[in-house]
């Protein structure tokens, strides 16, 4: 495919773009934010998502979706991105939606209308230490009566307490460092045996640490194969990674160009900032930077999107360049606005907070260059 | 024994013998520090204790000289008290801006009857004292600033705005940069002296990203400021700010610290032997590290020894703050989601975050890493233009 | 079958018949390379017939119309056949100056006649051309030329001096600007065409760091140039020179290459296994390359279809000739002690080295990094200021 | 110690400034090159570096010699990294009388008059891979006779084919991987099943391939103990680690000198370039990266000196710190001459060779920086 938009997804960045920047720009995360909401993000901005189509954006056409792919899925992830709009987005419409896609029917329709109707929010609970680790999962699941028992500890389940299900990564065999031996479930609320603690992180979203003592599933909870898992996980993460990526290409865009602007207004030494050729520079790098990971994105978009062998590869790389070049953008959005940069008055300040999360959210730019160079070969 | 050697021991039996276990613990947060001053409420008797038993002994400003407060050791002596109290683990007695900024200005440039006066009082913690420099729109660019002293015989009145004052609403005292001639840019700008409980004074805090608010708005409504609390020359203020700026560079530069050597990372192996690209860029960081501990040292004997660029502060301070950024970039990766955490127990509420947050700060405030490379590109490496 | 895979299965086929099977091995150096044009030696007789062949059949210049030595390809053709000839391992037939640059400007600016008579020429590999740009002292400061022809009715007697001509040596030809408006900067500049045999016409080769001479300073001492030489509108030569430097960029850039996206980093697998933080700089130095190799594909798409911005050639310039150098730079460390010699054998006659210096001039010529970057701060993110 | 020269080193320091610079300028490495010399280096200028007292700076007074530390060596050695003035000081005068200071009576009889009259050059036959890694060393020294037979190959032996002597690390017992069971010999030239092959290097030193070919040696040409030798070897290497980045800081600041005065004087634009402030913070920062280095060295050297437990973790440090700002000082030196950096006419490209030498010899950054690592325990 041609590395420019079509005039559909043209359309619906547009649409996007307005939608974000009318009904959820910044200021409405800083209502959210300020009045402390326990779930980070507004029940009713959800299902104005699902009124605009894009909670079931990557659902197929057959189970009432809108059938699209990951470029699409990453347009609506750039405006989420440049107007730090809080949703459970990422995780329940792109990443649970691309595992619950391989999974039976009757999975299919219990949870995908739930989406569709911006009723239903998904929780990953993939992590288990502090870093982003999928093949050292430990968590257990025995078999037990007709299913599972479930037992272990989950942290960074991002809108876990607000979430109607959670999709649980667990071992059915195996050792941990195994990539054999997975299994995903799919955990309903309140099930017995669950307990949760919410902690608001550093860009004000929730973040559950989730105990799962000795939790019992039916066999109907699996969501793909049994001691199978690691491929639907790697869809999973395959789809949240290169989402992330893009909702940083947003973050890292929208730091930008209030940076810019800021240099073309702010006066210092009685000139227009932006005139000193030092500051010129390291926008143009910046610019650079950001224009790469743009494009790497939409690589790995289509190469997901085609169902390409090397997709796997474009996706850490993606990942990686995607978090390197926002960080890249906040740190020089920061320092170039100077003391008011600081301020939590000013909004690149919650630039720099919600690229941290992302960065860190489905494994840092150094873990996937890591991934790149094994992939490599070396 | 030489008679350096001689007084590390009896500086060590000094210490052991007063200062309490309770400050020889690691220091966990800002409530730890003694800031001092009319309104700081110690946090324990022992923190109370060990401040005036140092106060007495000069060991709060152990460089300054007996008359103003010190203890009148050599750079030599007062190096190896540094070192025993970091051998023993004590916590700093007294952290202030009178010590590390106004201090030096005043050994400088002030009277005979100010030295007496302020010096002593900062020594024995009684007045804090915050820095009034920036204002709202001057930025780097501080000869722009607008506050105004109208000359009134004996005394200033002074009106204007300040920004970025340091602690500005727990401060006593404020050592201020006041337009005192609107003729002359450079030259019309004095230093001067006033208690923050003045009428017309008032003070908002700014709330910052970390969360906290350690600076403040600070606004000046008809101030009065007799004329004898002026420091240096009328209109010449210019030259005790920069002397002091220069001061405050080394401070965020991080030199006035333990040596800052340990590494992190080894406290992190588990994290990073799992990361090896993250490993990479620790391992990258401690050879930068431990680089700028060697430069802070050398910079430091030579400073001591009249060899360094008068200028060469200004290299520090950018080279100490671009630093302590990447390290705290490095924390919050190492951290991982569980550093992300901002309000939670765990987290210590949020402590590496904030404190990540927080340094993004050095590179701007004291003046901006860019106006830093101004400097040494202008100054010390005699490049050509404007 | 669509038509493109109809095109597809012909070239194959044709590719097969007639590309010999010397010029489907890997090239080794530059003497491999064919750069055709009046003294040209073919290394061997597959070299010439493989020129030869796709010169007749229009393939040494596919996308260029039919009646000008090409084979009137649209882009998805041209692209289908270099996919395809990158999958048998095709050499290029013709490496020339002439394609890249200076075809691309006669197409937009030559007059029908000039098209067919140097077009054709270019594409048949009969005459080699160079480009005369730069003059000593002028660096990336073009317009300050010095080159002058005077007009002399039907011609112009040009006099001056080049350098960075590259293989001014070899060629046949010289594009060339020079100054014909004293009075005017930017306007008194045209662009010139002619042969280098021309009296008063010399070159001297520049030796490089590499220890190759692939440029020459070239004098010009009354050269007679007929004014039908011209390309373009008198003293507009600055429109056809900056044309052609955005083409001239994007092959420096390297992104003509062959995608280029293999990792250098599994041939040196062993080395890297032991060497953990250089196995890091690769792996980061990949996902760059990868980017790049997405970012050049983004921009010829975006390119073709005119929403590129017309200057951001500068910026695929400028991020490409950095990422190279940094590559070379990787090579030279995980090639160690071996990579450093210089005419060994072993080393395949130093060509690690020469190549890594060879690769610090990309960041020069065709516009250094620092102009690209002023050109994308003003033109593209508009920033203020001269 | 203080962190400043005191006046006998600063006197070294103008002394051995004055004599590179006149003896010793880069136009008499031109000459050696452009002559293709098979040494690399002129023996009359070696003999100049006995008559100032150069070579023996480092061998005790007992021994004849100055009796000096690394620090003194390093200033000697910033002095011809600033002129690439061509010598075998470093592997001679300091890395192997390093060794040689551990060695019995009777070697050092042997081989310190020669060093102190600038007539002996010693090799250093360490290195048997591309890079650096001398725990890796599998030279075999067997037992026969009344010595050893060596047998093996080396490389990056500079001077090799000039050298009197090469100090040779072979393996009197353990695997390829142990520090344990190394053993350092002095190999006279010559000597019996030793073949050289040298080739000119980038910076046209001269670096020999040595085959050992069972080399009969007698039991006292071993130095220091026997399955001892990695502690002689770890000195011989951080005295050539911290001596290779003080030659690193004269060649960073003679390439930023050159380039600075560059900037002051070259015209572009209507321009002096170093009028444009994006070079201006470029200068600024690598002025910054250059003085840390000089630092760091200093300190390195000065731990050596005082025989101090950290003095392996910061020579590591230095090593991989000056590496780094050398080869930054000379990538910027080339860029900012703009094409006649390109040129062999000007000296700025010669730097360039030449950081990349000694940027690799005794270990790369990148490898010293992975020690500190290890030795800062993770």
């Amino acid at each position: 495919m041609a590395m420019t938009l079509n005039d559909d997804q043209t359309m619906l960045r547009d649409s996007a773009r307005d939608f974000m920047a009318s009904e959820a720009p910044v200021t409405h995360f800083r209502k959210f934010r300020d009045m402390g909401c326990k779930d980070g993000f507004s029940h009713d901005l959800w299902k104005q998502f699902a009124e605009m189509g894009f909670t079931g954006i990557l659902i197929p056409e057959a189970d009432g979706g809108m059938g699209m792919g990951h470029i699409e899925a990453g347009i609506v992830l750039e405006e989420i991105g440049r107007n730090l709009s809080p949703s459970p987005f990422l995780s329940t419409s792109v990443a649970a939606v691309e595992a619950l896609k391989l999974a039976d029917k009757g999975m299919r329709e219990r949870w995908f209308p739930g989406i569709l109707a911006g009723e239903t929010v998904i929780g990953l609970a993939i992590d288990e230490g502090v870093k982003h680790r999928p093949e050292k999962i430990a968590c257990k699941a025995e078999r037990s009566g007709n299913g599972f028992k479930l037992s272990g500890h989950k942290q960074f389940v991002l809108q876990g307490t607000s979430s109607d299900m959670l999709i649980v990564a667990a071992r059915t065999a195996g050792a941990a460092g195994e990539t054999d031996g997975l299994t995903l479930f799919a955990v309903e609320k309140g099930a017995a045996g669950m307990s949760m603690e919410a902690a608001r992180l550093v860009d004000s979203a929730m973040a559950a640490h989730v105990t799962l003592d000795g939790i019992q599933v039916d066999a109907d909870a699996v969501i793909g194969e049994v001691d199978g898992g690691w491929s639907v996980l790697g869809k999973l993460l395959d789809a949240g990674r290169v989402g992330a990526a893009a909702e940083m290409v947003g973050v890292g865009s929208g730091a930008m160009d209030m940076t810019f602007e800021y240099l073309k207004t702010r006066k210092q030494f009685d000139r227009v900032i932006g005139e000193f050729q030092a500051l010129q520079h390291r926008a143009a790098h910046l610019y650079g930077e950001m224009e790469g990971a743009r494009s790497i994105v939409l690589k790995a978009q289509s190469l997901m999107d085609d169902g390409h062998a090397k997709a796997e590869l474009y996706v850490a790389a993606a990942k990686a360049k995607a978090g390197l070049a926002c960080n890249l953008a906040v740190r020089e959005g920061v320092q170039m606005h100077g003391g008011i940069g600081m301020t939590d008055e000013y909004d690149i300040g919650l630039y720099m907070k919600r690229d941290r999360s992302l960065n860190e959210f489905f494994g840092d730019a150094y873990y996937h260059a890591d991934r790149v160079a094994t992939m490599n070969g070396y | 024994m030489s008679e350096l050697e001689t007084f590390r021991a009896e500086a060590r039996a000094w210490l052991e013998e007063n200062c309490p276990p309770e400050m020889r613990t690691p220091v966990k947060g800002d409530e730890d520090v003694c800031w001092g001053g009319r309104n700081f409420k110690f946090q324990s008797e022992a923190q109370k204790l060990w401040m005036e038993r140092c106060a007495a002994k000069g060991y709060t400003v152990p460089d300054w000289p007996k008359a103003y407060g010190g203890a009148g050791l050599s750079p030599q002596e007062a190096k190896v008290l540094r070192q025993e109290m970091a051998k023993l683990g004590c916590r700093s007695p007294l952290n202030s801006f009178g010590i590390w900024m106004l201090g030096p200005a005043l050994l400088q440039f002030g009277t005979e009857e100010q030295k007496v006066h302020y010096l002593n009082q900062i020594a024995r913690g009684e007045i804090r004292w915050c820095q009034g420099y920036s204002e709202p729109g001057s930025g780097s660019d501080l000869v722009s600033m607008q506050t105004y002293g109208e000359d009134k015989g004996d005394h200033w009145v002074v009106n204007g705005q300040k920004i970025w004052t340091s602690y500005a609403d727990q401060a006593d005292w404020i050592f201020c940069l006041v337009r005192t001639d609107k003729t002359n840019k450079y030259q019309g700008i004095s230093f001067l002296l006033f208690d923050m409980e003045t009428p017309g004074v008032s003070t908002k805090p700014i709330k910052l990203i970390s969360g906290n608010s350690p600076f403040c708005e600070t606004f000046f409504d008809n101030v009065v400021v007799p004329k004898h609390q002026i420091v240096g020359e009328l209109n010449r203020g210019w030259d005790v700010a920069k002397y002091l700026l220069g001061h405050e560079r080394e401070m965020i530069s991080g030199m006035g610290g333990d040596g800052g050597v340990t590494s992190i990372g080894a406290a992190m192996k588990a994290v990073l032997a799992e990361e090896p690209v993250l490993r990479a860029q620790m391992a990258l960081f401690d050879v930068d590290n431990l680089t700028f501990r060697a430069h802070g040292e050398r910079f430091m004997d030579e400073w001591k020894t009249g060899k360094a660029h008068p200028a060469y502060s200004n290299l520090m301070k950018y080279v100490g703050t671009e630093l302590n950024k990447k390290r705290n970039e490095l924390v919050m990766s190492i951290g991982g989601s569980q550093a992300l955490e901002w309000e939670s127990e765990r987290s210590n509420g949020g402590s590496k975050a904030r404190n990540w947050l927080r340094t993004k700060a050095n590179s701007i405030e004291g003046g901006t890493s860019e106006v830093m490379l101004n400097v040494v590109s202008k100054r010390i490496l005699e490049m050509p233009g404007a």
